[in-house]
């Protein structure tokens, strides 16, 4: 099934055109690695998808990005798409409050303040970003006191307590050191089971171990995209291959 | 405007239901008074409450006139400060007498200066010591800004009218700065509030007559002049019981002799 | 998660109200400052409206002589008086201040940042009728005795305003040095330029707005000053000719005569004009401020 | 080599401005307190003054100062924060923010006894309040709230945007966004700047001898009733603060050790300065410290 | 000739060693290219070698540099040493002044003072960073007015007003655009017939095009040294060989 589905879409900062005529369509219940060199649009792209885009200056949008066929820009409220897209940063970006209050944050604002009920949310979500274990006796703590691994997961466990439907996650694991890059890569191969997945990632050899599919950006524009392994060992397009090979980047 | 009130002795009896707001501004001069009055007077009468301000007579006169407030202290007639129109409204009650010294650096050898002695070097005349008898010393002539009321007394009895030497001398703002300069200058001569009179300035006698109280009293000795508490059209009320409480012996007697005014129910000089 | 409809609605008109508060709030910053004008102009414009003084005569005269019968308000000495006490002490306080900012941040990082920097913030915060009776305690009868004159002087305005802009001037300028990019220092550095040649050559041209507005900030503090300056310059309505002599301020004047002017006399208006005056002088500071800042290369 | 000659000149230059200046605060510190020692005890800060004996305290005054600093603080704070909220977050480039930030840059180098004779005319006469603690508080929230709004815009600027994504990412309105999390983690910012600014509030004369006036009454306070003049709950009492005492106390001191007052008050009041900047300074590491959770 | 010569360098920010025992030396009139991935200590290098190190708070420098024989830390004077090794960085950055103060500051601080004789030197030395025929008319507007490319060779030519004998450049062209690029890579080959030149530069290609010899740093070590032709083609050191042909950095 088609969870999401991206027309025509254009993008400009001003005048500069950072998205061309991207089209392309996300199975549900899958990951899809995003790759490209720097600066060629794969975090503008992400951005559209959760409207995170709308709170820049100057930016135009055109084309239509429909969420289980309903058009983001026009049928869907911006604070009810981005419950239902929650979106993972590439610097961890913990809020300075306690582990607790991270993960509760969510779910607060969306108007739950039920104790036991946040309680439950939090353990959960913890513990679906495999956190729980490591962080379960300093609840209170502030969040800043986590490593920068366990502070990434503990953003992911923060959107996995608004229960979104898509995950964004902009190269979640560049800031940080191989073990916490190997977790959170795991938790990738079991969170696809309940949730779109979509990552931006410069690192070839992730975009292999985690995704089902792969869409290649160069200069804003979607050059190729397909299951992984086609687009990795048979691609069509030279330019994917150059890059893939590393010839450039 | 000035219908001056009689003393009243016997209102104490009269009533504990007496109640209301009174608001007091003006004179800094008159303020401590007008404080110390009305702890007294609130103590008697618990359901008046008073606020005494300051702000300075041109402030309290201009804030009575305006119905602001109650009762504006001055150590001006009204006539002086507004203009004629507004001071017709406004009801004078003198309620003490204030003396003024002249006084001088202590350096001064120089014990009494007369009338004119003193137009002389107020006037830029006469400016070194020496020309009045002293040591061979500069005159510094230390004044009140032009607005207060001393300075006003001052001109009007002393210089008869005439203008001070703006160019040469000192002005500050007030009885204490004017004391300190006096005493820290060497040759400064001033004058002050008999009540700021210290150890640390050197009193002269005017025309040979020593500023004491008694002396004021006696109308032997003219450098004074009135504090005025005016109020808007004749008093009622808590107003006027607080104006009587005023003339009392309580008052007169009491804080109002302690803090260095002279009872205006003694004066026999007008 | 279930959405609750009620819920959703109910913030949705909290975020529009947060909006609307915090607006208000910055209208009110508007709204006081043009009161301010207002009321001050609608005071300060009577004396030449409704008792028609001529605004030359207030500019240009010296005669001060508002308790006549034919009052004359000519101010010229008041203004004089603060532009004289101003820019002698922004003409020792600038060097000094730019000096320790330098220090801050060019010669001595940590020191400063440890010593000077926490002192120069208390200097900030020292009430300014503190300065004004040390200035009168100890420093009038100091000038009195080693320089001679009576001590209350235009020196000692000059002094005790020298003080009271420093911290402005030092912090003003310190963020100004502070901001110029490291790699114009290394530039200097790398053809064997010495520090002071560097700092003379390189940082101090290239702070000249920031530092600008510094001077112009102090002196906007020095002219506005009122009670620390008026205990110790003797008040005395003439141009000064010597700095032992005493002399008199805008600020001054209104201090010592607002409270015992009655309202609505020629007297009292001459005062609120001149009040105006000071709100006038200091708006026209900060707009060379603006214009200042706008040159500024780097921001 | 004369450029060596001339560096070495200029670093010693450079040293002796530095070791000047902060001699000459500490002794002009060391100066202050020594001449209020003999007047910093309990009896001296908590009793009233006396007009013409000795022995007067500074009680009411000390208590006006603080009153009136809370009250300028609750009356300033929401709305300079507020305003400073809406210059770091709504405010878009444009001919009505120019002019918020030139009303912002006029008001806070508006000489204070301008601000003490708007406040006369606008607090004291035309509310018909007279000389009072509320005209004092506002004319005061007029001095501070320009500095009040610059720290807040300051200190919320600073907060790193990636919050702002992160909690927008999750589906928050951007007042829940200001509200739960750009103010609260510009707090230690905020704080730190008000108590700063607290000091000059404390310290302020000029703009309060036509507004909070130079009086005050000897203060009761086992009387809460709001309207009595004694009253310390009533805010349309005049409230001389220590600032207007030293200044009063100079000019028309009637007791003879006017002096020894004025210099105690002076020491009280550097004193008060001092305890602000350091409580400054320590509250805003602490809450740093405990926002980043390196405790 | 031997311009330069390193001995057993070491350098310590604080507790951190950033250069380990570097032996380098450096022929006249030549240009030598430091290659090496991000953070191996080639920008700590090359300041060594002018002592910018010496303005960084608790930089510990052991070992020995020769600047024609003479030890850079003992022997010459700090001042002198500038004079003659002079150094253009990553960022241009001229001084907020007009381009003819920016390049007459130089010879000004070093106490010339005949206009004539700055005039000359002025025009000489924009001549020689190929900037004078796009300037000669403007030379008292602000430096900062011209393009990024043109402020770089400002940065040049403000450095040849010195007239010194090694230039220090620390990836002069990295923020630069091509055709800004080409030119100034021009200009190095020119100058190399009167400077010693050190060039440190990410671009393999930059670095093959402009220098005579190449030098290979990683993790603070110098890995390897030699003719630039010898270490592309033929490195002695796998590290070497990986690095070059883009196996990691
Ligand atoms: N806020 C912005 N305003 C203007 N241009 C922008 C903005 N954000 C990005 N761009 C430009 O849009 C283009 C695409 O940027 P984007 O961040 O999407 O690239 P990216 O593929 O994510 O790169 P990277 O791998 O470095 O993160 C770039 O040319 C970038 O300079
Ligand atoms: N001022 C400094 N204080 C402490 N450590 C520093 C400092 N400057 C550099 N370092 C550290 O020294 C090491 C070498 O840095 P250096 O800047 O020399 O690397 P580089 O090879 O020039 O890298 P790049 O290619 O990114 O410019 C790095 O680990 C860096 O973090
Ligand atoms: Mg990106
Ligand atoms: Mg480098
Ligand atoms: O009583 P004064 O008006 O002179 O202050």
């Amino acid at each position: 099934m088609k969870k999401i589905q991206v027309k025509d879409l254009d993008l400009f900062y001003g005048d500069v055109q950072a998205l061309k005529k991207i089209n392309l369509d996300v199975e549900e219940n899958s990951v899809l690695a995003l790759i490209g060199p720097s600066g060629c649009g794969k975090s503008t792209f992400v951005r559209t998808l959760n409207r995170m885009n709308d709170l820049i200056e100057g930016v135009k949008i055109s084309g239509t990005v429909l969420l289980d066929g309903q058009d983001i820009y026009k049928d869907v409220d911006v604070i009810e798409l981005r419950k239902r897209v929650g979106m993972v940063f590439q610097k961890p970006n913990p809020f300075p409050m306690t582990v607790y209050d991270n993960v509760a944050y969510g779910p607060r604002i969306h108007g739950i303040k039920d104790k036991k009920k946040l309680n439950e949310i939090v353990e959960k979500s913890l513990m679906a970003a495999a956190l729980w274990d490591e962080v379960k006796d300093r609840l209170s703590k502030s969040a800043l006191s986590l490593s920068g691994g366990q502070q990434q997961r503990l953003c992911i466990a923060r959107t996995l307590a608004i229960e979104p439907e898509v995950i964004l996650m902009d190269e979640p694991t560049s800031a940080l050191d191989p073990i916490s890059t190997m977790k959170i890569e795991e938790l990738i191969n079991e969170l696809k089971n309940k949730y779109t997945i979509i990552i931006v990632t410069h690192n070839m050899q992730q975009a292999g171990r985690v995704s089902d599919y792969t869409a290649f950006f160069l200069n804003g524009e979607l050059i190729e995209s397909g299951p992984t392994d086609r687009v990795f060992y048979n691609p069509k397009d030279k330019r994917t291959e150059d890059y893939i090979t590393g010839r450039f980047g | 405007a000035c219908g001056s009130k009689q003393p009243q002795s016997n209102n104490s009896s009269t009533s504990n239901n007496l109640s209301g707001n009174i608001t007091i501004a003006g004179s800094t001069a008159l303020q401590p008074l007008a404080e110390q009055a009305a702890k007294m007077f609130m103590e008697k009468y618990p359901n008046v409450a008073i606020t005494v301000q300051g702000g300075g007579s041109g402030t309290g006169l201009t804030q009575v006139a305006q119905g602001a407030i109650n009762i504006g202290n001055s150590d001006i007639f009204a006539e002086e400060k507004l203009d004629a129109n507004t001071a017709k409204s406004l009801v004078d009650h003198k309620v003490a007498v204030v003396g003024f010294a002249v006084v001088v650096n202590k350096d001064v050898t120089v014990d009494n200066l007369t009338q004119q002695q003193l137009i002389d070097i107020f006037t830029g005349k006469i400016t070194n010591w020496k020309d009045v008898g002293g040591p061979d010393e500069k005159i510094t002539v230390i004044l009140r800004p032009a607005s207060s009321g001393t300075r006003a007394t001052f001109k009007k009895i002393v210089l008869k009218g005439q203008d001070e030497v703006e160019g040469v001398a000192l002005t500050e703002d007030s009885n204490g700065t004017v004391k300190k300069a006096v005493a820290d200058t060497k040759g400064a001569i001033s004058y002050i509030g008999l009540s700021y009179i210290d150890d640390t300035v050197k009193v002269l006698k005017y025309n040979g007559v020593d500023p004491t109280a008694q002396n004021i009293i006696d109308g032997k000795y003219p450098i004074w002049s009135y504090e005025h508490m005016y109020t808007k059209g004749e008093p009622t009320g808590a107003v006027k019981a607080f104006l009587d409480f005023m003339m009392s012996t309580e008052v007169q007697k009491g804080p109002l002799t302690k803090l260095g005014f002279i009872p205006i129910t003694e004066m026999k000089a007008k | 998660m279930t959405v609750d409809k009620n819920y959703e609605r109910k913030r949705k008109i909290v975020n529009l109200f947060g909006k609307a508060i915090v607006f208000i709030s910055a209208l009110l910053l508007i709204i006081i400052t043009a009161s301010l004008f207002l009321f001050v102009a609608s005071k300060g414009l009577s004396t030449f409206i409704k008792d028609g003084i001529s605004l030359k005569e207030f500019l240009f005269s010296t005669t001060w002589k508002p308790d006549r019968d034919v009052p004359a308000v000519g101010s010229l000495q008041f203004i004089l008086g603060s532009i004289l006490v101003s820019v002698f002490a922004i003409m020792i306080s600038a060097p000094l201040g730019v000096s320790s900012a330098i220090f801050m941040i060019e010669i001595a990082k940590k020191l400063g940042q440890k010593i000077l920097q926490p002192a120069i913030e208390i200097f900030v915060g020292i009430p300014s009728v503190v300065y004004g009776w040390v200035g009168l305690t100890v420093l009038v009868p100091f000038i009195s005795k080693h320089f001679g004159g009576l001590g209350f002087s235009l020196l000692a305005g000059i002094l005790v305003l020298t003080v009271m802009t420093l911290p402005t001037i030092t912090s003003v300028s310190t963020d100004a040095i502070k901001s110029l990019p490291v790699e114009i220092r290394e530039a200097s550095y790398a053809l064997g330029a010495t520090r002071w040649q560097t700092i003379r050559h390189v940082i101090l041209p290239a702070a000249k707005p920031g530092i600008l507005t510094a001077i112009v900030l102090g002196l906007a503090r020095a002219f506005g000053e009122a009670l620390a300056v008026q205990m110790v310059i003797g008040n005395r309505p003439v141009i000064p000719k010597s700095f032992l002599e005493p002399m008199s301020t805008i600020t001054s004047i209104i201090t010592m005569d607002m409270g015992n002017t009655a309202m609505g006399t020629v007297w009292n208006d001459a005062l609120w004009s001149l009040a105006l005056l000071l709100l006038m002088i200091s708006f026209t500071f900060i707009i060379v401020i603006k214009l200042v800042g706008r040159r500024g290369m780097y921001k | 080599m004369k450029s060596k000659l001339y560096d070495k000149i200029a670093t010693i230059y450079f040293y002796a401005v530095a070791v000047f200046l902060i001699l000459f605060l500490a002794s002009l510190i060391s100066y202050i307190l020594y001449q209020g020692r003999t007047k910093l005890n309990i009896d001296f800060l908590t009793s009233p003054p006396k007009f013409m004996e000795a022995g007067g305290g500074i009680g009411p005054q000390l208590f006006n100062s603080l009153e009136l600093l809370i009250i300028t603080l609750i009356i300033s704070i929401p709305i300079g924060l507020g305003a400073g909220i809406y210059m770091a977050e709504y405010a878009k480039p444009g001919l009505l923010t120019e002019i918020i930030r030139l009303s912002i840059e006029t008001l806070s180098s508006m000489p204070s006894i301008v601000v003490g004779l708007f406040g006369l005319l606008v607090f004291v006469t035309m509310t018909g309040w007279g000389y009072s603690l509320i005209a004092g508080a506002l004319a005061l929230t007029v001095l501070n709230l320009p500095v009040m709004t610059r720290v807040s815009e300051d200190s919320i600027r600073s907060v790193p945007n990636s919050l702002r994504e992160a909690s927008y990412a999750l589906g928050s309105t951007k007042w829940q966004t200001i509200v739960k999390v750009v103010v609260p983690a510009a707090m230690p910012g905020i704080i730190t700047g008000i108590i700063l600014t607290a000091g000059r509030i404390f310290g302020e004369a000029a703009a309060l001898l036509y507004t909070a006036g130079m009086s005050s009454p000897a203060l009761n306070f086992s009387n809460l009733n709001p309207s009595s003049p004694t009253s310390p709950l009533n805010i349309v009492r005049p409230a001389e603060t220590l600032a207007v005492y030293i200044w009063k106390v100079n000019s028309e001191g009637l007791a003879p050790d006017a002096r020894q007052i004025a210099d105690g008050a002076a020491a009280v009041l550097l004193l008060m300065v001092l305890i602000f900047n350091i409580l400054a300074r320590w509250l805003g590491n602490t809450l740093y410290k405990r926002m980043t959770g390196e405790r």
